[in-house]
C-alpha cells in the first residue's frame, strides 16, 4: 500500500459506516466491520461464542444443535429442542407437544391419519393421538387452521415443546 | 450390565451420576426443562429429553414424563439423584411397574422410612437410641413434671400429629412447664385437631451425624464412616466433613452396629444416609435418607469408595465390589457448598486444582444459573491427612476458585473455615445461627 | 512511510472518528477501529473484562495492577511493570532497568544524587548505581538528555524493565 | 519454618509450588519474564519480580536475577522448580552463598549424579545393578566378539568419552562387530579427540521406571512407590502412571533397597528420582534426577503424601512427617502430559471434575501461551482402584476437558490411553514411535 493510498483510506473510513477494518496483506487478510456486526456478535459472546452462535442457528430452524461441540460427548443424540408457537422465523404457527410421549397420526395402523399437509381443521378436531403410559392422548387443535407440515415422524418419541405441527390460522 | 439409564435430575448431581455411568461404559440419558436446555448435565449426556417448562412441578416432577423419555430411549434404568423424586415410593413403584430398575431401595422401604414415626419405631426396635421422650401422650401437669424431671430439663413438648413447630415448647424448669403443657395442647387441637402432646429431652446445640450406607439389598451393608453436618443455615447444610470431630471410635462403632442391623434386616438397597442427633458422648437416631446425599464426596474422599457405582451396581446386578471389613478412613474430608445468591450468567469460572481438591459442579464458563432451582452450584471438596491440613487446604482452594457472573458465598465459607469456633470443632447446629449477622457482612 | 505522511496521517486521524489505528509495515498488518466499536468491545467482555480493563489502566499510569483482581492472591503487592521507552502516555523517554537490582541515585550515603530533575547530562554519564549480588553497576545514559523526573525511590528494588528515569533527548 | 520462599520458575510447576507454600503458611515471590506477566503464577503469588524478556537465557535462567529478587523481598529459600536451574549445582551454591536455602540436594550431590559416568559407579557401588557391559576400553576385535557374546547379543558400541549418539553403533551379531568397532572408534575420535570404545549389552524397548525418593538429608529414606514414565516421544515423556505394569513386589523391593543405600550414603536431602531401565525381571540404573518431577502427582496420588510439602520441609527444617515404614501404595494412578501444539490466546477453558481427577495447569480462561518456553500446558491425574478402572476414568475426563483457542495433544492422548496395547500394559520405550504415525492423524 503506498502513503496516498493510506491516507485514503483512512479519510474514507473515518466517514464510512464501518466501524472496523483489518488487512493483512502478503496472503491477503481483509475484514471489515459495521458497528451493528459488531454488536450483534458481541450480543451472543462471551466464552461460548460458538455455543451462542450454535443455539442461535438452532433458534432459527427449529432444531437443537449441540451447544458446544467441545463439551460434547461422543455419540451425542439430541431430540430437537422446543420451538415457540409463533416464532418469527416460521411462515405458520407452529403446534408443540404438552408432554414426552409416542407421536401417532392415526388412532390406528389401518386408519387414515388424522390430518394430512392441506387438511383444514376446526378448533377442538383432533390432530394426532399423544400415547404416554399406555394413555392415548388426543392432541385437539385449539382454533382452526390448515396444517402446512407435519413437524415430528409418526410413532416416534416427541419431547416436551416439540414441534408436531406447522399450521396455519384461518 | 445395564447398558443406558435416565437420570431423573439436573444440575450438578446429574453431572456426578454422568460422570461414573460413563467409567462404567453405560450410557446416559438426561432430562432437562426448558430452563436448563443449556445446562451441563444436558451437554455431557449422550442424550438428552426436554420434559416441560421450568417449574419443577411441571417438569422434573412429571413422573410420566421421566419414564416415558426412559423407556422411548431404551433405558434399562432410572438414576433419581438427591431431591425432586428421589424419596418418592409411588415414583419408584410406577418406574419398576414399567419393567425399569429404579436406582434406590425397595418402594416399601421408603415409604417405611418415610414415615417419620414408623422410622423412629424400626430404629428402636434395631437398638438404635432415640431421644428419651414420654411413651404415650402426657395431658397431667403433675404427671408431666415427674416425666420431665426423669428425662432432664430442658424438654420439649410436641404434639403427636404435629410438624412444622406447631405444637411445640421448650420448657427450662418444672415451673413453667404446667403452663407450657396447656398452652401447646391447645395450638395442638386448633392445628391438628388433635391436643395429644408428649415430651421428649431437647438437645442444645447438638451435632448433626450421618453414616454413609451402601448395601446390596440382600443384607450386606458398607458403612463409609460418618460425616459432620452440623454447619447448617435454616436446616441447609453448608459445610461437611467425614470423620466428626465430636464421634470417636467407640461412637462410630456402636452408631454402626445399630445400622447395620436395620439395613440388613430391612434389605436396604443401594445407597443412603442414617442421620444422629450427637450430645456429649449420646447419640440418637433422627431419620434415614433412602437415596444418596449431595454431601457424598466427602465419605469418597475419606474411602476411596466411588459411592454412585456401588449404589448402581447394589440396584442392578445385586452387589457391591468392596467387602465391608475392608472399608478403610484414611485422613480428613471437608465440603463446602458453593451457592449462588443471585442467578444469572456466569462469565468466567476459574476451577481450583493442586493435590487433594475435587470441584463438582454443573457451572461452565457462559452457562446461565436459572432461577427456578435449588441454589447449590458446585461443591468444594478437599481431603488432606489431618483436619488442620485439610481445612488450610480448603482455604487455598477457595482462594483459587473464580466465579464471576453470579454472587456466590464462596467468600463466606472461606470466613467459616477460618472462623476460630470451626477451627476448635467444638460446635453444633447452633452454631451457624451464632455467626450468622457476621457472615452476611462478608463479601 | 515518509515525514509528510506520517504528519497527514496524524492530521487526518486526529479530526477522524477513529479511536485506533494500528499498522505493522514489513508484512503490512493494518488494523483500523472506531471508539464505538471498542466500546461495544469492551462492554461485552466477558472473562477478559476486568483483567482487559485493568490492564489498561496499568498501561495508562505505567504502573501494573493486578491483571485480575477476584484471581488474586491476599496480599499481593506486585513491584510494577516494564514500561516501553517512548510510551505514548509519557511526555518524555524512559529509562528502564536492565536487571534486578537495587537502585541508588548516589555513590554513596554522603555524596550527592547522580542526577537530579532538571539535571542535563551527557551520554555516557552516570545516572544511578544499581546494585546487584554486592556488584555496584553504573548505569550510564545512552544519549545527551534532560531528566524529567525519577521513577524509582533510592534504596528500592528495582526489577527488569521497571521505569527508572523519565528524560527528554536533548 | 520458613516465611517467604522465591520460586524461581514459571507455568504449571511454579502454580503447584504456590499452592503448596500456601497451605504451608509460607508467602511466595513469582519470578517472571515480561512474556509471562499475565501467567497464574504471577497472579497466585503473593508477589511477583520481573526478571527479564521472553528468552530463558535472559530471564529464568539469569542466576543472579533471580538471587537479587529473593533478596531483596526478604525469602528465605528458592526453589527451583523442574527445568531451568533446578539440577544447576552453581546456582544451588550461589543461593547457599548468599544465606539462602536452596530447596534441593547439597551442590555437591547435584554435580555428583550430574556426571553420569560417576553416578553410575556410584549406584554400582551401593549394589544397584548397571548395565552389563566390559569393564573397561575394547579394541581387538577378537576380544571384542568374547566379550559381546558373553553380553550376549545386540549389544552397543559407546564412545567412553560420548555423548549425543556419537560414537553409537547397535550390533545384532558377532559377524557385524569387527567393522561396527572400527567406525565407531574412528566416529568418537573424529568427535570427541577419543577413540576409546567399550560394549554394553543393549536393551531394545525396555521400560522406563523410576522411584520416587525424599530424604532428609541425614540419611532417613522413603520411596513413594514407582512410575512408569515408557511413553515417550523422542525422550520427551508422555504418558506416566504408578505403579507400573512392568514391576512386581520383588522387583519394587529390590530397586528400592539399593536407592535406599545409595541416598542414604549420598546424605541426600529433599525430593528426587531415580531412574531404570526394565527389561523382563532385570532392571538397570540410568540417572538421578536430582530435582522433583513433572510426573510426581502420580506417586502423590497412591501414596497421599504432598511430595512438595515433604521436599520443603527436608530441604529448609531438615525433617519429614512420613516414616518410612508407614507408606502404603493405595490404587493405581496415571498421567497425561497436556501439551500445548500452537501458542496462543487460551478462549475456553473447561476442567474436569468428579472423584479421583487431578487437572494441574497454569491454564486459565483468556490467558496466553507465549512460544518461548516448554510446550506443557496442564497434566490430567487420575487415580482409581485399578488401572483398567483409572484408565475409564482418564478416558472420560479427557472428554470432559476443553482447550479452545490453543491445539492441544488432548485427544491424542486420550486415543493413546485407548490403544490395545496401552490397555494391554505390555509396551516399552520403542511404543510411541511404533504408533506415533497413527497418533498423528488424531485430532
Amino acid at each position: 500500500m503506498d502513503d496516498k493510498t493510506l491516507i485514503t483510506l483512512v479519510e474514507k473510513f473515518g466517514s464510512s459506516q464501518l466501524a472496523e477494518l483489518e488487512l493483512n496483506d502478503g496472503s491477503m487478510h481483509l475484514v471489515l466491520r459495521k458497528e451493528s456486526a459488531i454488536r450483534t456478535a458481541l450480543d451472543g459472546v462471551s466464552i461460548g461464542g460458538a455455543a451462542a452462535e450454535a443455539h442461535q442457528a438452532a433458534s432459527d430452524t427449529g432444531h437443537s444443535a449441540a451447544p458446544s461441540q467441545a463439551h460434547k460427548a461422543d455419540h451425542a443424540v439430541h431430540l430437537g429442542l422446543p420451538v415457540n408457537a409463533g416464532s418469527p422465523a416460521a411462515t405458520g404457527e407452529i403446534i408443540t407437544s404438552p408432554i414426552v410421549a409416542t407421536f401417532y397420526r392415526a388412532a390406528s395402523p389401518d386408519t387414515p391419519p388424522f390430518v394430512e399437509v392441506g387438511s383444514k381443521v376446526k378448533a377442538g378436531q383432533t390432530l394426532c393421538i399423544l400415547e404416554a403410559m399406555k394413555m392415548m392422548n388426543h392432541l385437539e387443535a385449539e382454533f382452526d387452521c390448515e396444517i402446512l407440515s407435519v413437524k415430528a415422524e409418526n410413532g416416534s418419541l416427541v419431547e416436551y415443546g416439540q414441534a408436531l405441527f406447522e399450521v396455519k390460522r384461518l | 450390565m445395564i447398558q443406558r439409564i435416565l437420570i431423573a435430575n439436573r444440575g450438578e448431581i446429574a453431572v456426578r451420576v454422568i460422570r461414573t455411568c460413563r467409567e462404567m461404559g453405560i450410557e446416559t440419558v438426561a432430562v432437562y426443562s426448558t430452563a436448563d436446555k443449556d445446562n451441563l448435565h444436558v451437554k455431557l449426556a449422550d442424550q438428552a429429553v426436554c420434559i416441560g417448562p421450568p417449574p419443577s412441578a411441571k417438569s422434573y416432577l412429571v413422573k410420566e414424563n421421566l419414564i416415558m423419555a426412559a423407556l422411548r430411549t431404551g433405558c434399562q434404568a432410572i438414576h433419581p439423584g438427591v431431591g425432586f423424586l428421589s424419596e418418592n415410593a409411588d415414583f419408584a413403584r410406577a418406574v419398576q411397574k414399567e419393567g425399569l430398575i429404579f436406582i434406590g431401595p425397595d418402594p416399601d422401604v421408603i415409604d417405611l422410612l418415610g414415615d417419620k414415626v414408623q422410622a423412629r419405631n424400626t430404629a428402636k426396635k434395631y437398638g438404635l437410641p432415640i431421644t428419651p421422650g414420654t411413651e404415650g401422650a402426657v395431658s397431667d401437669p403433675a404427671a408431666a413434671i415427674a416425666a420431665a424431671e426423669k428425662l432432664g430439663f430442658p424438654v420439649i413438648i410436641k404434639a403427636a400429629a404435629g410438624g412444622g413447630g406447631k405444637g411445640m415448647r421448650i420448657v427450662r424448669s418444672a415451673a413453667e412447664l404446667p403452663e407450657n403443657l396447656t398452652i401447646a395442647s391447645r395450638e395442638a387441637l386448633a392445628n391438628f385437631a388433635d391436643g395429644t402432646v408428649f415430651i421428649e429431652r431437647y438437645l442444645e446445640n447438638p451435632r448433626h451425624v450421618e453414616l454413609q450406607i451402601i448395601a446390596d439389598g440382600k443384607g450386606t451393608v458398607l458403612v463409609l464412616g460418618e460425616r459432620d453436618c452440623s454447619v447448617q443455615k435454616r436446616h441447609q447444610k453448608l459445610i461437611e466433613e467425614s470423620p466428626s470431630p465430636g464421634v470417636d471410635e467407640s461412637m462410630r462403632n456402636r452408631m454402626a452396629e445399630g445400622a447395620v442391623r436395620m439395613f440388613r434386616e430391612l434389605k436396604y438397597r443401594g445407597a443412603g444416609t442414617i442421620e444422629f442427633l450427637v450430645s456429649g458422648k449420646d447419640f440418637y437416631f433422627m431419620e434415614v435418607n433412602a437415596r444418596v446425599q449431595v454431601e457424598h464426596p466427602v465419605s469418597e474422599f475419606v474411602t476411596g469408595v466411588d459411592i454412585i457405582r456401588q449404589q448402581i451396581l447394589a440396584c442392578t446386578e445385586g452387589k457391591l465390589e468392596i467387602e465391608p471389613s475392608s472399608v478403610r478412613l484414611n485422613g480428613w474430608s471437608i465440603e463446602c457448598r458453593i451457592n449462588a445468591l443471585t442467578p444469572g450468567k456466569v462469565s468466567r469460572l476459574e476451577v481450583p486444582g493442586g493435590p487433594g481438591v475435587r470441584f463438582d459442579s454443573f457451572l461452565y464458563n457462559g452457562c446461565t444459573v436459572p432461577p427456578h432451582y435449588d441454589s447449590m452450584v458446585a461443591k468444594l471438596i478437599v481431603h488432606g491427612p489431618t483436619r488442620e491440613r485439610a481445612l488450610a487446604r480448603m482455604n487455598r482452594a477457595l482462594q483459587e476458585l473464580v466465579i464471576e457472573g453470579i454472587k456466590t458465598n464462596a467468600s463466606q465459607q472461606r470466613w467459616i473455615i477460618n472462623h476460630e469456633k470451626f477451627r476448635s470443632g467444638q460446635f453444633g447446629t447452633a452454631y451457624y445461627g451464632e455467626i450468622e449477622k457476621e457472615v452476611e457482612h462478608v463479601h
